[in-house]
């Protein structure tokens, strides 16, 4: 009874003191006002830190294709997770699901980013299955 | 005949370099047994300027007068010239033209490999039996080279991915994984994502490293080339690396144009 | 054995000859030079070129290769004179000219001890044989001169921007003033300080290739060894823009430094440039032991002129207009 | 490091009565006392009480051996949070369930109904590696002096600048590039400190030594901190460093880094570029360092203050991260502010 309480004060806490930002403030560069849904086909892959773009070509109804870059987070935590550079290539279709740049250039945010059909680009999070999260024998 | 022969000996030992005379002391060791790189090293060269020979010359900013100019080098290229394929020759020549705009030292990018061990500033090695540290302190740098072979580099990076042996005392570095990115100079000497270096760390004496780099880039060379320079130990007393963390001194030059209040051109 | 050392020397001469190396020998008076301590013969010391002979022959001594001592002393004579600065211009132009006392010149006042009328000593006229090419890129320099006299500061001479005075060459001629070299040796070099813009040349001995034909300096690239008692220096690598008597950037130069008696280096120059000249040219010069010392000439750091020139083409400019 | 949000980690499972550091003893015998038997049972049934200490190997020139790829990664915070006040530990089972509420909280793949929070959520939870532990001491608080888990109060001087840099926040959000975190500036992140704080991702240290240095790789914009174990005085006063000027000696098996010479701009919690930093690096396991550092800044702080992290042994590698490189977001930030003023000026005119 007691550490059930402990818990849930705890998740309280949690999202009262833990701001959720990661290399800068995406809500400075991102505008929550010009949410995108964007469906393309992949056309380069930046494997770059602070942060990994990925640049796709999006046709619209009338079939004008724009291209569009794609900010995600850093590849070092894929790299852990067995992710190559061979992992993301051109021609993949994919989904994002995200917020456009405040400039208004054609950038937005890959908060989420699936396959056609749902599945996530890529698989993991924290602490689960990667490499170095169990201790070196 | 033994006068003949101790003659030739003699003929062949004074065409050798200078260097390669000097090398009567095979310099410390580690404990298992290794020459011991560790320390503070820095080259004494115009490399990073120009790795094949030249004049000294004006440089591309004006005010900077002097300062800014070129100092004159006699190269450090086997042969002299850098053998580019013919398309990439008129890129390295656009590179020099416009390199003030494109050298990715201007805007503090990380310098990549070979440039890293001549760019005027020293860098530390850190030797452990398994894993050699270099720490540069230009750009706070590092490399990691790997006594055992990790496998391949998962993706492409700046300072590529480094796997080291011995052969004899010769630290051989292989290195590869490489991004397109970086330079080989100020002259823009450049290179594609199929970069392959393999540089070789000899002691002469325990305060001088020769060094040797072998580059191979098919997309870029007609044929693999080779530089070579000797690298001399900081001696100075307590020496250390410094921080040379110049992201800040290139916001202006990056960003400027994009702040509220634009400084005044 | 001895037939070796004739057929050597045959071959030699036939070299030098083959290279153009005409200038005579320095006369082997039976002098010997003193040795350094790694055994160079010693040319070291303050020595000054100063002279009042022309490198060419004046059209007046055409024919006459040689004055007689009487003829010497006239042309001394006259020479100083003529060249005294004190004496006022006939008109604004040539007075001003004169810039300023004849205290402030050390031309010399005396001819060269062998009494040549010309430093060149080869061709025979005492000329420059430049060849039609060469003559047509100094017509097109002397042209471009007249239409942007002070343009810029490049138009200007490389004496007036402080970047190369002819003392230094090389070859190495005599100025108007502070005509001084300082030779210093040491093992494996021959190292000259040239007072004017404290420019050196260090020389090696060793026999080592040149700098790669990429570079180019305005001194060029000096590579020396020892013929007997002479110093023989060989320079390439010149840049395109040393402007040395039109000559191009792939001028060789050989120089010869002899020390002829304790108080005389006698040097030797040929230049060669078949895009300028249309044969080898070679000129003798003595240098003469002087006290010294050499004193600092720092040149840019002065150097007000410069945007006197340009500031003065300026006004002229803006006053036609 | 603007974000003191993510303390992710990888801690091994159960921790070893002999993996107390002998310097937390004291602490926790006062602590014990003050919170009482029941308290005290608990700590001694995580086996706080320290035994027979392990004994870390040595390096061929004979210091304790750290060498090897770390991560400290956890989600414990710095500051002990208000509800857990007069709790300085979880007990086993206090703590997982802590651990799978946070993690769950943490998903960024559930998307949020608050519009700011969604777009700062920023990417997939695949790119987020923050840990899922709590640290192995089973502290509810990074910070173990003060012994309430709380930072200090500040100093009258400390407040006045916490105050005038908040307010420069405020009125100066996007000014400039300097207007910006200094990660977000790619100059330097709060994994590499120093002190060194876990942060989202990529916590990753290496440690190499060779006689007389030990030298640690920060992952985070390749930091590299090369600390002589010589005793040579520090850098001149005049000299600051991002990542301040660090001596090291041992003292048994812990290495012990003093570090001065810190910037102004460093802005370590409000730190003055007086911050005095004594670290202390101690293996306590094959697979554990026990890393415990105290900030002294009187101008800052009212009185020092202590936290430690356990940094878990990776069989990962460090990987180049390369930030200011590839750092098109300082631009997307700056070209953003800028639309942003825009369009206020253009709803002003209307």
């Amino acid at each position: 009874m007691r550490s059930i309480k402990i818990g849930l004060a705890m998740g309280a806490a949690l999202l009262s003191s833990a701001p959720l930002w990661a290399h800068h403030a995406f809500t400075a560069e991102f505008d929550g006002n010009k949410p995108v849904k964007l469906r393309g086909t992949v056309t380069k892959m930046e494997w770059i830190n602070p942060h990994a773009w990925i640049h796709i070509d999006v046709k619209d109804a009338d079939g004008k294709v724009t291209n569009w870059m794609v900010e995600c987070g850093s590849p070092n935590t894929l790299l852990r997770r067995g992710v190559t550079k061979n992992s993301v290539t051109a021609g993949m279709e994919i989904v994002v699901d995200g917020y456009q740049s405040k400039d208004g250039s054609n950038h937005a945010n890959g908060r989420d980013v699936t396959f056609p059909d749902g599945k996530k680009l890529f698989l993991g999070s924290s602490g689960t299955g990667a490499p170095g999260d169990t201790p070196e024998k | 005949m033994i006068a003949a022969a101790s003659v030739a000996a003699m003929l062949s030992v004074t065409t050798l370099p200078a260097v390669a005379q000097a090398t009567i002391s095979r310099g410390p060791r580690t404990a298992d047994g290794k020459p011991n790189l560790n320390g503070i090293w820095q080259v004494l060269t115009e490399a990073n300027w120009d790795l094949q020979g030249h004049a000294a010359a004006a440089g591309p900013m004006v005010p900077l007068g002097a300062i800014g100019a070129m100092p004159p080098g006699q190269g450090v290229v086997e042969g002299e010239e850098i053998p580019y394929k013919s398309e990439a020759l008129v890129t390295k020549k656009a590179n020099f033209a416009d390199r003030l705009k494109l050298d990715p030292e201007v805007k503090c990018y990380l310098p990549g490999v070979p440039r890293a061990t001549y760019m005027p500033f020293p860098f530390q090695i850190v030797q452990t039996p398994k894993f050699i540290l270099i720490s540069y302190e230009y750009a706070n740098a590092a490399r990691t080279i790997y006594m055992e072979d990790p496998g391949p580099a998962p993706v492409d990076s700046w300072m590529g991915q480094s796997v080291g042996h011995w052969e004899g005392d010769t630290l051989v570095v292989d290195a590869t994984g490489f991004n397109d990115q970086s330079w080989f100079d100020r002259a823009g000497d450049f290179h594609s994502d199929a970069l392959h270096v393999v540089e070789r760390y000899t002691l002469h004496g325990p305060d001088m490293l020769m060094y040797e780099a072998t580059i191979e880039d098919k997309n870029v060379f007609t044929r693999p080339w080779k530089i070579s320079m000797p690298i001399y130990r900081r001696q100075e007393k307590n020496v250390q690396l410094m921080e040379f963390k110049c992201v800040e001194f290139v916001e202006e030059l990056m960003y400027g144009q994009y702040r509220k209040k634009p400084a005044k051109q | 054995m001895a037939k070796r050392l004739w057929m050597a020397t045959v071959a030699g001469a036939a070299c030098l000859s083959v290279l153009g190396w005409a200038a005579p020998p320095p006369k082997p008076a039976g002098y010997v030079p003193p040795r350094t301590a790694d055994g160079q013969p010693d040319i070291q010391g303050v020595w000054n070129n100063a002279t009042i002979t022309p490198l060419e022959r004046p059209a007046d001594l055409a024919g006459k290769a040689v004055f007689t001592p009487a003829e010497a002393a006239a042309y001394e004579k006259q020479a100083a004179e003529s060249n005294n600065r004190d004496r006022r211009g006939k008109d604004g132009a040539t007075d001003v000219a004169g810039a300023y006392n004849q205290a402030w010149f050390d031309r010399g006042t005396k001819v060269v001890p062998t009494l040549r009328t010309s430093l060149i000593v080869d061709p025979p006229d005492g000329k420059i044989p430049y060849s039609a090419g060469g003559q047509k890129r100094l017509d097109a320099a002397a042209e471009y001169a007249r239409l942007h006299p002070a343009d810029g500061p490049e138009d200007l001479a490389l004496a007036d921007r402080c970047i190369l005075w002819y003392t230094a060459g090389p070859p190495m001629l005599p100025g108007p003033y502070n005509s001084n070299y300082q030779i210093l040796q040491a093992p494996g070099y021959v190292a000259i300080l040239v007072e004017m813009i404290h420019d050196v040349r260090i020389i090696p001995l060793d026999r080592r290739p040149h700098l790669p034909g990429s570079v180019r300096q305005w001194l060029g690239d000096s590579r020396g060894h020892w013929e007997g008692n002479t110093l023989v220096v060989e320079t390439t690598n010149f840049t395109g823009k040393s402007r040395f008597h039109g000559a191009t950037e792939n001028m060789r130069l050989i120089e010869r430094f002899t020390r002829t008696d304790a108080n005389t280096l006698t040097y030797d120059f040929t230049v060669e440039d078949p895009a300028t000249f249309s044969k080898p040219w070679s000129a003798s010069i003595p240098m003469t032991k002087s006290s010294g010392p050499i004193y600092e000439y720092a040149c840019h750091e002065g150097n007000y002129a410069v945007p006197g020139i340009l500031g003065g083409a300026r006004a002229q400019e803006a006053a036609t207009k | 490091m603007r974000s003191p949000g993510f303390w992710g980690g990888r801690a091994p499972r159960k921790l070893q009565p002999s993996e107390q550091p002998t310097e937390g003893s004291d602490s926790m015998k006062l602590l014990c006392a003050l919170v009482g038997i029941l308290v005290a049972s608990m700590c001694a049934g995580q086996g706080l009480v320290a035994k027979k200490a392990w004994t870390p190997p040595r390096t061929a020139d004979g210091q304790p051996d750290l060498q090897g790829v770390w991560t400290n990664a956890t989600i414990t915070p710095l500051e002990r949070p208000a509800d857990l006040a007069g709790k300085a530990f979880f007990t086993p089972g206090e703590a997982a369930a802590y651990e799978k509420r946070v993690v769950e909280n943490a998903n960024v793949d559930r998307r949020r109904s608050d519009i700011s929070a969604d777009v700062g959520l920023a990417y997939n939870e695949a790119w987020w590696d923050r840990g899922t532990h709590v640290v192995k001491t089973l502290r509810t608080s990074l910070i173990v002096d003060p012994a309430d888990g709380k930072l200090p109060a500040l100093t009258a001087d400390g407040e006045r600048r916490a105050a005038g840099l908040a307010e420069q926040r405020r009125l100066h959000p996007a000014d400039g590039p300097e207007n910006r975190s200094l990660a977000e500036r790619c100059i330097l992140w709060g994994t590499a400190g120093p002190p060194m704080m876990p942060g989202p991702y990529n916590d990753n240290y290496q440690i190499f030594q060779a006689p007389g240095y030990v030298a640690i790789v920060v992952e985070m914009i390749h930091d590299v901190r090369i600390i002589p174990l010589d005793a040579r005085p520090h850098l001149p006063s005049n000299v600051r460093q991002w990542l301040g000027d660090s001596r090291g000696h041992w003292e048994g098996n812990t290495l012990v880094v003093e570090t001065t010479n810190f910037t102004g701009k460093t802005r370590f919690r409000g730190a003055s570029e007086n911050m005095r930093l004594t670290e202390r690096f101690t293996r306590t396991d094959p697979d554990t360092i026990l890393y415990e550092y105290t900030v002294k800044d009187p101008a800052t702080w009212t009185k020092p203050w202590t936290a430690q992290v356990t940094m878990a042994k990776s069989n990962s590698r460090v990987y180049e991260y390369a930030c200011h490189e590839g750092n098109y977001a300082m631009t997307g930030i700056l070209t953003g502010a800028r639309a942003g003023e825009n369009n206020s000026a253009k709803a002003a005119t209307k």
